[in-house]
């Protein structure tokens, strides 16, 4: 009997060398000097407490708005408050004014900052 | 800054015959140099040759001389066809003014010509040739201008100008605050009825040529001087570069009305236009309010929307039932015809009123003429806008 | 500190519009208007407002659009009434849906002026709204929805959210529901006709309308949990 | 004998409205002595120039009586029926027109009036007061309501057995016989007008010399086959009564134009247009209209309405009528109906405010008066939303 | 005499310049020349150019202007009409239209050329064309002096126009238009009025009372001058003519309305019961009946009518 080497070659139990992983930069190594607007988007919701106070008000008389008339205003007042400061936001953010001491940047005034102060290469 | 430097250098490289090759590793080592070595590095240029001119300047003072010359003469041959024409015309020439040159000159060459630029014309050459700016630098080709090599020197320093009285004026709000005063708000600079001077009279200003962004900066930075509370400080510095609006109700005179044979005021307002209706509006002034539209009363339009236009004009004005109206109008449909006459009868009513509800005529509306007409049917579309039904197949 | 507060009035400057022409350059879509034309002040009283309060000073100088064909000065035009004929009109046939609205006016005068006659003391009689505008002003006002209700899809199922909405989409609503209920009716009565008694109705707080706002209210009330899921 | 029985019935209107003025007085409210638009005199007999502008208020029996079977425009009457009352104004050519119905010598010809005027400038309801006046001074009223129904919108169409080749519209002219049976109730009670002639409608059926006039009409509304005829006939009985002084006649026509107008909207059975000089209730109108009768007048109205829309080419008579129609009525005063001056308009605005049917504001007066440039029909139709 | 010396001194000093030029020009020229070193090149090796003879530029004359005193007699220089011509007037005008820098000036400027001109006629030479031409005139007629005369006897006035401007053609197609204007009373026509005027059409002023005609329809002004003449003849001639079929005309036909031929006139007497002569105010009824059908119907016309009826029926007036 003949014993051929190629039979005895997948018993041995010698590890496979494995290549080291290459390494890809698929992106440069550096932060970029700008930050996306995603994470700005804020939550809609507001006048949660004024709405359900409204509407407890609603179903007590029947849906009849007259009776109501304190809850809506206040209800309303909220909601077009809300409506304003937000667009007195919104407005302020896509010009990217910056305020001295502001905690909260937006991401146009994040990057008006970053601008200003550029890194070196 | 740095091309000039650069082309200092090249000139260099000629004089000395040097090869083109070095050219290359020598201008990059010069744009590594930092800006006050770079400095040095020209000056002692110019140092060396403050002997001989150099040729760019001696090119510039042919050039200047040539042009001396060729003015001169053509200042000689002006006079001397000014005394011909004087005696071709039979006049003195002593007495020959331009103002006669022009009308003899329009008489011997009669032109139709629309463009009145193009009509053949006589005048000094001064007017004829135009102005070239004077030298920037002296015989040793040192520039006089410390911005001289920015290639537009006036221009930044507009801007320089513009800079410096921002920080002076903030330096002198500081001081203000600190002595807690407060900016006179009865001298604030009111700029309405002005205008930045446009680009075209910026670049005649300057004898610069520059481009629409240099423009958008100068007007940058001059608004951003004008919001500065204390802006009416240099409000002669502003005002140069500010020209009047036209008061919107000045532009067009209201004609003089004339008088009919009853002695009543009337002014026809022609060629009164909207959409594709075509009228004129004659408004006679002590009137019952008589509407005659073609031949016949406002039932001529049936819609009422239309009969309001016609009578809006006379209703803002309160003039309802002081003056008699007669329009004739044709082409186009009856909101257009309406809008015609509307048009037409605020027009001639400027004449019986006086400036201040005109102008409130104005800002209502009436006085402007509605030119939007129906857009066209685009090709390879449904109409003007609206594309075909999108079909996969 | 100087150079801080130029900035801050540089942007109170654009929120106040003054007349820097640059400031009032806008979009105006396909506008065939340059875009620094303003729009006309038609209504004297607007420009009594402007004039006392010194503004038109700073418009001086500036050129204003020809006022549109359905704009004019009498205190008979109205800006609303101008809105729902707009949205009554069906092709653009404006001067339809105009004699459309007038007449359903006109039969309001007629239905209140019944009533009217048919009242037998000056109180009642002086209790009967007579003027067409005052009712359709009331009648768009009561039928004026707070809230609606949108699908939002959260973890793959739609939740009917309870929204507050804003002033103009809820007059929207309530004209295009007037409009629709006035449509809602048999081929033998006329548009104007029912359209007039949806309007009694609606200012007297009754009718059709009145009910299908009540409607969409409740529908909010039952969905008032959901509220909180609104966009996030 | 005629001349005392019109006193006597002068002296009981009189009476009458003595009592209706006096009502007011009984209890007073001072603020319809203010309303100087309303007219102090609801008789149209005694109207004069001095009430031109003003309202007048056709009571409810005279309404039911001379207009339940029309005679007033659509639009008046829901107008009216809106203001719960009958309100007319008082207008100048309708004086006119009652000033020479009362000059007028009737021992001569008739003498035809001829009311024209631009659309809705109020021709029908100056009509409608000449009619109640009529009615008042005790005139036998012959009234068409609106010869356009006849020629434009006929109801029904058959060839007639009498006359070859003519047309008979038999259920219009029932409905007038109808009509000219309520306007002329109290007339036709009375025996005096009788027939002169016998008339043999069928084997059976036969109407004598001396029978009053009633039954020839109550013959047409009864058997509408003969509605035709007896309009004819009729007219020719109430011309030969008047002729003879036994009545007074006044012929009221809307629209009579229309008589002329050959383009009408009525078909033979082959679809073939027809004339209206081939129609048989037209030659009972063109014989009353003629001038060869005493004790009677003519008034019409021409009106483009009555004409097809393209041939709505002007408003004046001489067009409307035609040659033939001109002829026809030549020599007749023609009675311009005029849109409102300033005092009427002033005085219809007052009224509308009054029934409270529009929202007076600043200036409403001025542009309304632009807008509708004072034409009755627009200024309804302007005021309809305000 | 004295002028033109200093003139012809002008002239050697302006010589004497030019001389100069030239000759440094030349000797810069031959110093440039001196300096450059030819090499020599038989074979024509490519890189090496071999520089051509400059042309010789032949000697222009200086423009005959230079050369004007300023006291001529311009009529001498240029007696009649020319095209313009740069060297010949001694003017430094310019014409045409460049965006940047100075107008074309005369000389090869063929704008200048396109225009007329009316060099030939200035002032003091129109002047003494007129004097010279004063002997062949005949003086002005004594009686015609005065415009009513003058219409009185040449009533036909023809107007033609001439046309002066910049194209390439000096002949204006408008210019071939002929228009004559006559007043109508001056031409006699009695019972042809009627039918002169329903010839002429709309070419009759109503208010002025004056006919138009334009002839433009033949290429040459004289073709149109005996047209237009040609029309008048024509025109007046045919209206003077009465056919034979005109007293056969029936009522629809006619052209006016006769109130005594038609049923108006009837109906009245039948209403009377008597003729018409013994009706009191019939006449005014008829005039108003044909008025109102003559001229059309109007508001006025119809009152008139009205007021007519009212009296000849006894009716009283409207308040």
């Amino acid at each position: 009997m003949r014993y051929t080497a190629a039979l005895f070659k997948s018993k041995v139990a010698r590890p496979i060398p494995q290549e080291p992983v290459p390494f890809q930069e698929i992106l440069p190594l550096k932060l970029k000097p700008a930050v996306s607007g995603k994470g700005d988007r804020t939550s809609e919701v507001c006048c949660l407490q004024e709405m359900s106070v409204m509407l407890a008000c609603f179903k007590k008389n029947e849906f009849s708005q007259q009776l109501c008339s304190k809850e809506i205003d206040s209800f309303q007042k909220c909601y077009t408050g809300h409506l304003a400061t937000k667009k007195v936001k919104k407005d302020k953010e896509a010009k990217g004014v910056l305020t001295p001491g502001e905690k909260q940047l937006s991401s146009k005034q994040v990057n008006t900052l970053l601008k200003k102060f550029p890194n070196f290469k | 800054m740095l091309k000039t430097v650069f082309n200092v250098i090249k000139t260099k490289h000629i004089q000395t015959n040097q090869g083109l090759q070095c050219l290359g590793p020598f201008t990059t080592q010069a744009c590594k140099f930092s800006n006050t070595s770079q400095l040095c590095h020209s000056e002692k240029q110019t140092h060396e040759e403050k002997q001989n001119i150099s040729k760019a300047m001696k090119a510039y003072l042919d050039r200047a001389r040539e042009h001396d010359e060729f003015m001169n003469e053509q200042n000689q041959e002006y006079q001397l066809g000014k005394r011909h024409l004087a005696n071709m015309m039979g006049e003195s020439p002593e007495t020959f003014t331009q103002h006669d040159v022009d009308n003899a000159i329009e008489y011997l060459f009669p032109s139709g010509l629309f463009e009145k630029k193009a009509r053949p014309m006589m005048k000094p050459p001064e007017e004829v040739f135009p102005q070239r700016k004077a030298a920037e630098f002296d015989e040793t080709g040192r520039p006089h201008h410390f911005l001289f090599y920015t290639g537009k020197a006036s221009f930044y320093q507009v801007l320089h100008d513009t800079v410096q009285h921002i920080v002076d004026l903030n330096r002198f709000e500081d001081a203000m605050i600190r002595k807690g005063m407060r900016p006179d708000k009865d001298q604030k600079i009111n700029l309405s009825g002005y205008q930045w001077i446009d680009k075209d009279s910026l670049e005649a200003k300057l004898v610069e040529t520059i481009g629409d962004k240099d423009y958008e900066s100068f007007v940058q930075a001059f608004e951003r001087l004008c919001s500065l509370p204390y802006s009416y400080k240099v409000k002669d510095f502003i005002m140069e570069y500010r020209k009047p609006l036209m008061s919107q109700t000045k532009a067009h005179d209201a004609p003089k009305p004339q008088y009919d044979e009853n002695g009543r005021a009337f002014v026809t307002t022609y060629e009164c236009l909207r959409k594709s209706a075509r009228g004129d509006v004659t408004i006679r002034s002590p009137g019952t309010g008589k509407i005659s539209i073609n031949g016949e009363d406002i039932t001529y339009f049936d819609l009422l929307q239309c009969r309001e236009q016609v009578i809006f004009p006379l209703l803002f004005t309160n003039m309802i039932n002081k003056v008699d109206i007669e329009a004739n109008v044709e082409g186009g449909g009856s909101s257009g015809q309406a809008g015609a006459i509307r048009w037409g009868i605020a027009w001639g009513l400027r004449s019986f009123l006086d400036q201040e509800t005109i102008e409130k005529m104005r800002l209502a509306g009436l006085l402007t003429r509605d030119y939007r007409t129906r857009e066209r049917k685009k090709p390879g579309q449904q109409g003007a806008r609206r594309k075909f039904t999108w079909k996969k197949r | 500190m100087a150079t801080i507060k130029t900035l801050f009035n540089k942007c109170q400057i654009l929120k106040s519009k003054t007349p820097l022409l640059s400031t009032f350059i806008q979009q105006n879509g396909m506008s065939q208007y340059p875009t620094y034309y303003i729009n006309p002040i038609y209504k004297k009283d607007a420009l009594e407002a402007l004039i006392k309060s010194g503004e038109d000073q700073n418009l001086k100088h500036i050129p204003t659009r020809a006022a549109l064909n359905n704009q004019t000065c009498s205190t008979a035009h109205d800006d609303l009434v101008n809105l729902f004929v707009n949205y009554v009109m069906k092709d653009g046939l404006k001067p339809l849906a105009r004699d459309l609205v007038a007449q359903s006016f006109e039969s309001v005068k007629r239905l209140q002026l019944e009533k009217y006659h048919k009242c037998q003391s000056e109180e009642e009689k002086a209790k009967i709204e007579l003027n067409p505008k005052t009712i359709f002003y009331t009648a768009i006002n009561n039928c004026k929805p707070i809230l609606h209700l949108t699908p939002i899809k959260r973890g793959g199922v739609r939740y009917q959210v309870p929204v507050p909405l804003t002033d103009k989409k809820s007059e929207f609503l309530s004209m295009k529901w007037l409009i629709a209920a006035a449509k809602e009716k048999d081929s033998t009565v006329r548009f104007h006709l029912q359209l007039a008694r949806e309007l009694i109705d609606a200012a007297n707080n009754t009718g059709r309308v009145i009910k299908r706002k009540q409607d969409l209210h409740r529908q909010c009330e039952a969905n008032r949990a959901y509220a909180h899921y609104r966009w996030s | 004998m005629l001349k005392t029985a019109l006193v006597f019935v002068s002296k009981r209107k009189l009476s009458f409205s003595k009592v209706k003025y006096l009502s007011p007085t009984a209890n007073p409210q001072p603020q319809e002595k203010i309303q100087s638009f309303r007219s102090v005199e609801h008789d149209p007999l005694k109207h004069t120039y001095n009430h031109v502008g003003q309202f007048y208020n056709i009571s409810k029996e005279d309404r039911n009586h001379l207009f339940n079977y029309g005679g007033l425009p659509k639009t008046y009457l829901t107008q009216a029926k809106t203001f719960n009352e009958t309100c007319v104004m008082i207008r100048q050519p309708t004086i006119d027109v009652i000033e020479c119905l009362k000059n007028i010598d009737y021992a001569k010809p008739a003498v035809r009036f001829v009311i024209y005027g631009k659309k809705g400038s109020g021709k029908s309801l100056s009509m409608a007061h000449i009619l109640h006046y009529a009615n008042r001074s005790n005139f036998l009223v012959v009234h068409v309501p609106w010869v356009g129904n006849w020629m434009r919108r006929c109801q029904e169409v058959s060839n007639s057995d009498t006359k070859e080749g003519f047309i008979n519209l038999n259920v219009d002219a029932a409905a007038w016989l109808l009509h000219f049976k309520t306007q002329n109730s109290h007339l036709l009670e009375k025996e005096d007008l009788k027939i002169a002639q016998d008339y043999v409608w069928s084997k059976r059926e036969k109407t004598e010399k001396g029978s009053p006039l009633l039954d020839i009409v109550n013959h047409g509304i009864n058997r509408i086959k003969f509605a035709s005829d007896c309009v004819v006939i009729i007219a020719d009985e109430i011309k030969k009564l008047s002729n003879s002084g036994v009545c007074k006649t006044l012929v009221a026509i809307d629209g009579f134009n229309a008589f002329f107008y050959p383009n009408t909207r009525v078909f033979t059975e082959k679809k073939e247009k027809v004339h209206p000089h081939k129609v048989v209730i037209t030659e009972a109108f063109l014989n009353l209209t003629k001038n060869d009768w005493k004790n009677s007048a003519v008034i019409v109205t021409v009106d483009e309405i009555a004409v097809a829309e393209e041939d709505q080419i002007s408003h004046m008579p001489r067009y409307l009528l035609g040659k033939e129609g001109f002829e026809h009525l030549d020599p007749f005063v023609p009675i311009p109906m005029e849109n409102y001056n300033q005092k009427e308009f002033k005085s219809v605005m007052d009224y509308y405010r009054d029934r409270r049917w529009i929202t007076p504001y600043p200036g409403q007066d001025e542009e309304v008066s632009a807008l509708s440039a004072n034409n009755p029909y627009n200024l309804i139709k302007v005021c309809a939303p305000l | 005499m004295i002028l033109r010396n200093l003139d012809k001194k002008c002239l050697l000093k302006t010589l004497e310049r030019q001389f100069a030029n030239n000759y440094a020009t030349v000797t810069e020229a031959a110093k440039e020349s001196r300096e450059e070193f030819k090499a020599l090149n038989l074979k024509h090796v490519k890189g090496q150019v071999v520089q051509k003879r400059a042309p010789r530029k032949l000697d222009v004359l200086p423009p005959r202007s230079k050369q004007m005193a300023t006291d001529q007699d311009w009529g001498n220089v240029w007696p009649g009409p020319r095209t313009f011509h740069p060297s010949t007037v001694p003017l430094p005008i310019r014409q045409g239209y460049v965006e940047k820098g100075a107008p074309p000036d005369k000389y090869a400027n063929a704008e200048l050329m396109k225009i007329p001109n009316f060099l030939h006629l200035t002032p003091p030479i129109i002047k003494r064309q007129c004097e010279a031409l004063k002997q062949f005139c005949t003086p002005w007629p004594k009686n015609l002096n005065t415009q009513e005369k003058l219409i009185e006897n040449f009533p036909i006035e023809v107007t033609t126009s001439n046309y002066c401007l910049s194209s390439p053609s000096i002949r204006n197609p408008l210019a071939r238009i002929v228009t004559l204007t006559i007043k109508v009373s001056s031409l006699s026509l009695k019972g042809a009025m009627d039918k002169f005027l329903r010839l002429v059409g709309e070419r009759y002023n109503e208010k002025t009372d004056i006919l138009t005609i334009v002839a433009d329809r033949c290429p040459l002004r004289k073709q149109n001058y005996e047209y237009a003449m040609y029309l008048l003849t024509a025109v007046y001639h045919e209206s003077l003519k009465v056919e034979p079929w005109e007293n056969l005309k029936s009522e629809a036909d006619m052209e006016y309305y006769n109130w005594e031929k038609n049923a108006s006139k009837k109906s009245i007497e039948q209403i009377f019961g008597k003729p018409v002569e013994e009706i009191p105010n019939s006449k005014m009824y008829a005039e108003a009946v044909s008025n109102l059908m003559n001229e059309g119907e109007s508001d006025y016309t119809i009152a008139k009518y009205g007021e007519a009826v009212r009296t000849l029926l006894n009716l009283p007036k409207t308040a």
